[in-house]
C-alpha cells in the first residue's frame, strides 16, 4: 500500500541547514497498523508529511497504491500534531468539513458527525461551539473526528492522543483499532508513547533521531483486540515494551 | 449600564470637544469668517437652509453608497485575482499602485467626456479613488492565511475553489474589514470630488459653489454632513464586522 | 518659491531693505497673468523696493481668502467678484487699487458650427461654467441687456480646467470663458473656428479684474501700494507691447505654458487694459462706472444695493495721469 | 534563474499590455488628443522638458517622502492611542472618520492660509490624506493580538509598554504593512493634490497648468512620473517588509 | 502558600453556558509539589488558569502568600498547555523573553538560558532558530526553559510534557523534581498521565469532569528522587497508580 523509498528530507533555513530524515525505507501493507516510534524532534512528523504529500521529500520516493505521492490523496486522511480546527466553524462543522469539501453533507452525514464525536466523549451541548470554548484534549478530539468522518482507505495520524487523558486515550484506543478494522484501513501513527504504539500496532518502527533514521521495526505479534486490561497476553506486551524502551534509549544514544 | 450610556456620552464628549477647541480657536486666534467660520457660523449657515442641504446629502449619500458597493465588488475580484496568481500579481499590481497614486481629480475630464454630467461619474470617481485598500486587504488576507490551515486544505484535496471559499477567505474577513473601513470614508472623499468637477448636485457641488462665492460656512456645513454620513456608514460597517465574526474577538484580545 | 528670482537684485528705492510682499496671480500662469513675470523679469518691482513672490492663482475666492489672511498682499480680483462677496458679507478689509480690465473680460465661447453667432442663440443651449463663477453671476445682467431670457439658458457646473475639452467634444454648447482665453479655446477646440460673445459689450459699466489688497495695507502703507502697483503696470504696459517677449519670460519661467497661446492672450488683453478715456493711465478707476457696476449685480440680484464704490475701492490709490 | 528573470518580465510584460491597450483605445476609438493622448503623444511631451519634469518629480517626492514618514509617525501614535484605550477610541475615532471622509481638496485655501505657498502646506496635505490608513491598521493590528500572546505578557506581569513593545507591536507588524501600503500611494495623492491648490513646484502644478492649457499630454506625463515613483516606493515598502518580517511569509500561505 | 476557597468558574457563551468548576478548594503548601489529575475538559486547565490570576473566578477565592489573587504575579511562572512561543524571536530570545520584560539580561542569563536549552535536549545550532522551524516537542520545551529561567517561587504547568516522548518525559520529570527540590519551588502541575503524578508529586488532585469538582486528594507518601526505573518503593507507586485509575474512571462514571 504504502512504500517509501530512500526518503530523505533536509529542511533549508537561514540559520543553515537541518537534516530531519535520511534514508527512509518502509513498506506498509494493505490494512497494516504501523506506529513510527522516536523521541522529540527525530523527524517523526516530517516523515508522516511527506508520505502524505505535503512536503517534498528532498531525496527518495514514495508511493501509495502504487502511485508516486506528490500531492496528498483524497483517499488519505490526515490528522495533525496540532488540531489545525477552523476558527469560525462550530464543532459539528469542523467535523463535516471534508464532506463539505467533496460535496454536500447529508441527513446521514451530519448523524455520522454527531455519532462519532459522542463516540470520542463529545456530546450534543458542545456540538455548536466554536473550537476556542474547548479544552485543548476536546479540540484533538474533534480533529480525530474530523479524519475519521472520510472513512478513508488510508490515515496518518500524528499523534493523535498527545493531549489525552489515560482513560480517554484508552478509549479512543479502542476506538481506532475497530476503526481499522472495521474499514480495513491502513494506519500509519505517529507517537512518542511506547504503550500506544504496544497497544495497537502491528509492527513499531523506531526512528533514531538526527538525521532520522530507521532504527529498527519491531514486530508486535499480538492478536487483536488488545487492550491494556487484558492480561492473556500481557508477557508478549510487556516484552515489546521493554524492547522498545531499549531501543529508544539506544537510539539516542548513537543517533547524537 | 453606565458602560452602555458612555459608549455614546464618550464620542459625544470628543465631539463636543473638537468644537470647543475650534470654537476658541476662532476666538483667540480672530480668524476671519472666510479663512474659518466658527461653528455658529456653520450652524447658522445650515439653518439657512437645512431643507437643501439635506437633500443634496441624500443626494451624495446614494453615490457614496453605490461607489462603495462597486468598489467592494472590483476590490474583491482583483484582489482575488491578484492572490490566486503570482502571475497576475507580477503583471498587474505595479500598474495598480501607479494608477492608486493618480490623484482622481485629475481624471475628472475624463470621467465627464465619457460619462457626462449624471450620478454615473460621480459613482466611478468614488469607486476608483476607494477600491485599492480593499484590493490590498483583501489580497493581503488572502495571502496570508496561517499555513496550517492552507495544509488541513491541502490535505484535504480542496479544490481551488474550496480553498478560496471555506479556508482563505474566511481566515482572511478580519483583514478584509479593515481595508473596507479605511475605504468607506475614501468613497465619501471620491463621491464629492466627482461633484466638485461636474455636474450641479450633492454635497460636493454645494462645497464648490458656496467656496467659490467664498462662503465658507456654508461649505464647512456640507462637509460636516458628509462626516455624519461617513460616520455612519463607518460605524455600520463596524457592527457588520462584529456580527459576522464573533470568532475574532474571541480569539485576539482586544486591549 | 520664487523668491530666487529676486535675488542680487538689493532695493533700490531709498536703500533701505526691499518689502517683501507675495502676488497672487488671477488664475494661474496664462498669458494674460504674464504681466506681474515680466515686471519681476525686468526688475520693476526690485526698482521700486519691492521683493515679490508670485504664486499662481486659483479664482478670487482663494485670493480673496489669502488676501483676508495676510498670506498675499496683492492679488488681481475680478471686481464683480469682489462687490458681490463684499456685498455679501462675506468678505470685508480688502480693497481695488487699479484695474487691470477696464470692461468686464467675461465672454461666452462656442464653436461657430453649433449655430451660435449672437446671444440670444444661446437660449435653449447648454452652457458649462465653474460654480460660482463671475460669467454666471453676470450673465442674467448680460442676458437683460442683450435681450434674450437667462432662464431659457441651461448652466452645468464645470471645473475651469474641463471647459475646453467639454466644448470640443460637444458635451456642452457653450462655455463661459475670458475673453482672452480665445487662443486657449482655439487650441483645444483643434482647428474649428470659436465664436466670443464677450459681455463687455453690453456691461459697459463693469470692470474685470482689478490689483485688490488689504485696506490695512491701503492705509497704513499707501506708499508700498503705488510702488507696487506702478512696477506691476510698468510690467503690463511692456507686456501689451511686446507679447512675444512677455511670453518667452512666462514660458522660461514654467514650461508648461504654451508660448503661442500666451502670446495671443497678451495681444487680446491689450484692448480690455486700454482705458477708455483719452489720457487716462492704465489701471485707471472711475467712481460712477464703479457704481454702475455695483448696481448692474445689484439689478441682475448678484447683491443686495447699498455698496457704496468707496467700501470697494481705494481711489486715491487709483493711477492717475 | 528564469524565475528571477520572470519577477521582472511579468511586470514589464504588464506595463506593455497596459500601454498597448491604451494606445489602440485611442486608435479605435479615435478619442482625441485633448479627451486622451496616445502613449506617443505622452512620451512627445515628456520629451519636450525632461529636465523640468524630472526636476519637478524630485520636488514631489520629497513632499511624498516627507508626507510618508510623518504620516507614519502620526499614524502610529494615533493608532496606539486608540488601541491602548477604549475612551480615547470612543471620543476620537468617529472624529477621524469623519474627518477623513473630508476631501482634503476642500482644505486646500485653509491650508494656504496657514501655511503659506511654501512645501509645508504641501507636506500636510500629503500627511493629511495618507495618516488614516495608517491609524486604521495601527490600531486594528494592536487590538488583535493572539490571545496566548497576551496571557503570556499577563503571566509574565509585563507592563503596558513591555506588552506593547514585545508582544503586541511586532505581532501588528504584518497588519502595519498593509495600511503603510495602502498610505504610500495616497501619500503622493496628497503631495500632487497640495501641488494643485498652491505654489507653483512639483508635479501637481504641471498636471494643473497642463490641464488648464488643455495640454492633457504633458498632463499625463507628469502623472506618469509620479506612477513610477509611487510604484518605486511601494516596492521599496514591500522588500522592508520582507527584510524585517521573515516569520510571516513562513508561518502564512502565500498562495 | 495557594489557597483556593470555594472556587467556581462558568463560561457564557453565545450557545448557553458552560460550568467548569464548582466550588474547589485546595491547599497548596509551602515547597509542595500538587498534581491536579483529571479527565480531558474536566476544568484542570481552568483551575491553573484561575490560580493564576489569568481568569477571574465566577465565585470564590485564591490567594498567593495571603494575598488574593487578581492578576498574575511575578514570583508565579506559568506554563500553559500550548507553548506560546513568540514566532518572530529565537528560540533563545524566546526562553531570555521573561528576563528581558523585566530587566536587561546579562551575560550571565544567556548562559543559564543556554544551560537550560541543553538540559531539555536543544543544543546550540537550534538556538538561533524560530520557533516554526522546531517540531512539536521541542517548541514545548523551548516554552518550559522559558517558565524556568525566572526561578519562579511557584510553578503553574498546564501539561508540560504531553508533546514529548517517553524517554525525554523521563528525562524532564528528573529536571522538573531537581528543579523543585533546589529553588524550593511550590508547584501546581496540571496533567492527565497518572503516571507523572505519581512520579512527582507530593500529593494528587483528582478531578472530576463537567462542572469540575475536586473528587479526592491522594496523598504520594514516597520519598525523593523518585523515578520509575527505582524499585525500592515501586510498590507503593503501582497501589497509587492503580487507586488514580480507578478514581478517574469512577469520577467519570459520576461526572457525566
Ligand atoms: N473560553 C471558553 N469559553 C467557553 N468554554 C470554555 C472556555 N474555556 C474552557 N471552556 C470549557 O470549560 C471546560 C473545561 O475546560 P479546560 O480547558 O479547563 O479543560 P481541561 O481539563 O484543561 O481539559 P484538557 O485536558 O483537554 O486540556 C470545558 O468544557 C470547556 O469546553
Ligand atoms: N519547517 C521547518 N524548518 C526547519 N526545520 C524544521 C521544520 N520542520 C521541522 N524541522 C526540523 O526537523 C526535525 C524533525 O522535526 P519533526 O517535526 O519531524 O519532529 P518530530 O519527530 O515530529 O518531533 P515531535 O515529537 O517533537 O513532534 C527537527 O529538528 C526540526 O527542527
Ligand atoms: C482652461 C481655463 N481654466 C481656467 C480659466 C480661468 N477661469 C477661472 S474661473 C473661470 C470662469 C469664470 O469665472 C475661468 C475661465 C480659464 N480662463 N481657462
Ligand atoms: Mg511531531
Ligand atoms: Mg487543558
Amino acid at each position: 500500500m504504502i512504500r517509501v523509498r530512500g526518503v530523505s528530507k533536509s529542511f533549508d533555513g537561514r540559520r543553515g541547514t537541518v537534516e530531519a530524515l535520511r534514508g527512509i525505507e518502509l513498506d506498509v501493507g494493505d490494512g497494516e497498523f504501523v506506529a513510527v516510534l522516536g523521541r522529540s524532534g527525530c523527524g517523526k512528523s516530517t516523515l508522516l508529511r511527506v508520505i502524505a504529500g505535503l512536503l517534498p521529500a528532498s531525496a527518495g520516493e514514495v508511493r501509495i497504491a502504487d502511485e508516486p505521492v506528490r500531492e496528498p490523496r483524497r483517499d488519505v486522511a490526515i490528522l495533525f500534531q496540532r488540531p489545525a480546527l477552523l476558527p469560525w466553524r462550530s464543532v459539528l462543522d469542523n467535523v463535516l468539513l471534508p464532506i463539505q469539501v467533496h460535496g454536500q453533507p447529508r441527513p446521514e452525514h451530519r448523524e455520522a458527525a454527531r455519532q462519532l464525536l459522542s463516540t470520542v466523549g463529545l456530546d450534543a451541548p458542545f456540538h455548536r461551539r466554536l473550537p476556542h470554548e474547548l479544552s485543548g484534549g476536546m479540540q484533538q478530539r474533534v480533529a480525530l473526528c474530523r479524519s475519521l468522518i472520510q472513512r478513508p482507505r488510508v490515515m496518518l495520524m500524528d499523534e493523535p492522543f498527545s493531549a489525552l487523558d489515560a482513560l480517554t486515550r484508552e478509549e479512543l484506543c479502542e476506538v481506532l483499532q475497530r476503526v481499522h478494522m472495521e474499514y480495513a484501513a491502513t494506519v500509519v501513527l505517529v507517537t512518542h508513547s511506547i504503550e500506544e504504539a504496544v497497544l495497537l500496532a502491528d509492527r513499531v518502527v523506531v526512528l533514531s533521531p538526527r538525521p532520522g533514521q530507521v532504527r529498527t521495526v519491531l514486530d508486535v505479534p499480538v492478536p487483536r483486540p488488545r487492550s491494556l486490561g487484558h492480561d492473556a497476553h500481557a508477557t508478549e506486551l510487556a516484552r515489546c515494551r521493554a524492547e522498545l524502551h531499549d531501543l529508544l534509549l539506544a537510539s539516542h544514544m548513537t543517533g547524537v | 449600564m453606565l458602560r452602555r450610556v458612555m459608549e455614546f456620552g464618550w464620542p459625544v464628549l470628543g465631539l463636543a470637544a473638537a468644537i470647543g477647541t475650534w470654537a476658541l480657536a476662532v476666538v483667540v486666534f480672530d480668524v476671519p469668517e472666510i479663512v474659518l467660520p466658527s461653528p455658529a457660523d456653520v450652524l447658522d449657515a445650515f439653518l439657512r437652509v437645512p431643507g437643501y442641504l439635506l437633500g443634496e446629502a441624500v443626494t451624495t449619500l446614494v453615490v457614496i453608497v453605490l461607489g462603495f458597493a462597486l468598489a467592494v465588488a472590483a476590490g474583491l475580484l482583483i484582489g482575488v485575482a491578484i492572490a490566486a496568481s503570482r502571475i497576475v500579481e507580477l503583471m498587474f499590481s505595479p500598474l495598480l499602485v501607479a494608477f492608486n497614486a493618480v490623484p482622481k481629480v485629475a481624471l475628472a475630464p475624463l470621467l465627464v467626456v465619457w460619462m457626462g454630467f449624471g450620478q454615473q461619474p460621480k459613482v466611478v470617481m468614488a469607486l476608483l479613488v476607494c477600491f485599492f485598500p480593499v484590493v490590498l486587504s483583501v489580497a493581503g488576507g488572502l495571502t496570508s492565511t496561517p499555513v496550517e490551515l492552507v495544509e488541513l486544505a491541502r490535505s484535504l484535496r480542496a479544490s481551488r475553489t474550496q480553498t478560496f471559499l471555506r479556508f482563505r477567505f474566511p481566515s482572511a474577513l478580519p483583514q478584509i474589514f479593515v481595508g473596507l473601513k479605511v475605504a468607506m470614508p475614501l468613497s465619501a472623499v471620491g463621491a464629492v470630488i466627482g461633484e466638485f468637477s461636474a455636474g450641479d448636485e450633492g454635497l460636493g457641488f454645494v462645497v464648490v459653489q458656496s467656496g467659490a462665492n467664498s462662503d465658507t460656512a456654508l461649505a464647512f456645513a456640507a462637509i460636516a454632513l458628509l462626516g455624519v454620513m461617513s460616520v455612519a456608514l463607518f460605524y455600520a460597517l463596524v457592527l457588520a464586522e462584529r456580527t459576522l465574526l464573533p470568532w475574532v474577538r474571541e480569539t485576539t484580545s482586544q486591549r | 518659491g520664487s523668491d530666487d528670482d529676486n535675488e542680487g537684485k538689493a532695493g533700490s528705492s531709498g536703500g533701505s531693505a526691499p518689502d517683501k510682499v507675495t502676488y497672487i496671480t488671477g488664475f494661474g500662469t496664462f498669458g494674460r497673468e504674464a504681466y506681474a513675470y515680466v515686471a519681476q523679469d525686468k526688475g520693476y518691482f526690485s526698482d521700486a523696493g519691492v521683493s515679490v513672490t508670485i504664486q499662481p492663482g486659483q479664482g478670487s475666492a482663494i485670493s480673496l481668502a489669502a488676501l483676508a489672511g495676510g498670506r498675499a498682499q496683492f492679488a488681481p480680483v475680478d471686481l464683480s467678484s469682489t462687490i458681490m462677496q463684499v456685498g455679501g458679507g462675506k468678505v470685508s478689509g480688502v480693497t481695488a487699487v487699479a484695474a487691470v480690465h477696464q470692461t468686464t473680460d467675461a465672454a461666452v465661447m462656442a464653436l461657430a458650427d453649433s449655430g451660435i453667432s449672437k446671444p440670444a442663440d444661446l437660449e435653449g443651449k447648454k452652457i458649462a461654467d465653474p460654480a460660482g463663477s463671475v460669467i454666471g453671476a453676470l450673465f442674467p445682467a448680460y442676458a437683460k441687456l442683450a435681450g434674450f431670457e437667462a432662464d431659457k439658458v441651461d448652466f452645468v457646473n464645470l471645473e475651469p480646467q474641463q471647459l475646453g475639452v467639454n466644448l470640443a467634444t460637444g458635451k456642452v454648447d457653450a462655455v463661459g470663458q475670458y475673453r482672452v482665453g480665445r487662443p486657449n479655446i482655439e487650441n483645444a477646440v483643434k482647428g474649428k473656428e470659436v465664436v466670443v460673445l464677450p459681455f463687455g459689450k453690453f456691461l459697459t459699466e463693469s470692470y474685470g479684474s482689478a490689483v485688490t489688497t488689504t485696506t490695512k495695507i491701503a492705509e497704513k502703507d499707501p506708499d508700498l501700494v503705488r510702488r507696487f502697483t506702478s512696477a506691476l503696470l510698468k510690467g503690463m504696459r511692456y507686456a501689451i507691447d511686446h507679447p512675444e517677449e512677455a511670453a518667452a519670460v512666462l514660458a522660461k519661467k514654467h514650461p508648461t505654458v504654451n508660448e503661442k497661446a500666451a502670446a495671443a492672450e497678451i495681444e487680446l488683453l491689450g484692448e480690455a487694459v486700454q482705458p477708455k478715456e483719452e489720457g487716462a493711465p492704465i489701471g485707471t478707476m472711475d467712481r460712477e462706472r464703479v457704481a454702475g457696476a455695483i448696481k448692474a449685480l445689484a439689478d441682475a440680484g448678484a447683491v443686495k444695493s447699498g455698496l457704496t464704490p468707496e467700501q470697494l475701492v481705494s481711489f486715491d490709490l487709483v493711477p492717475k495721469s
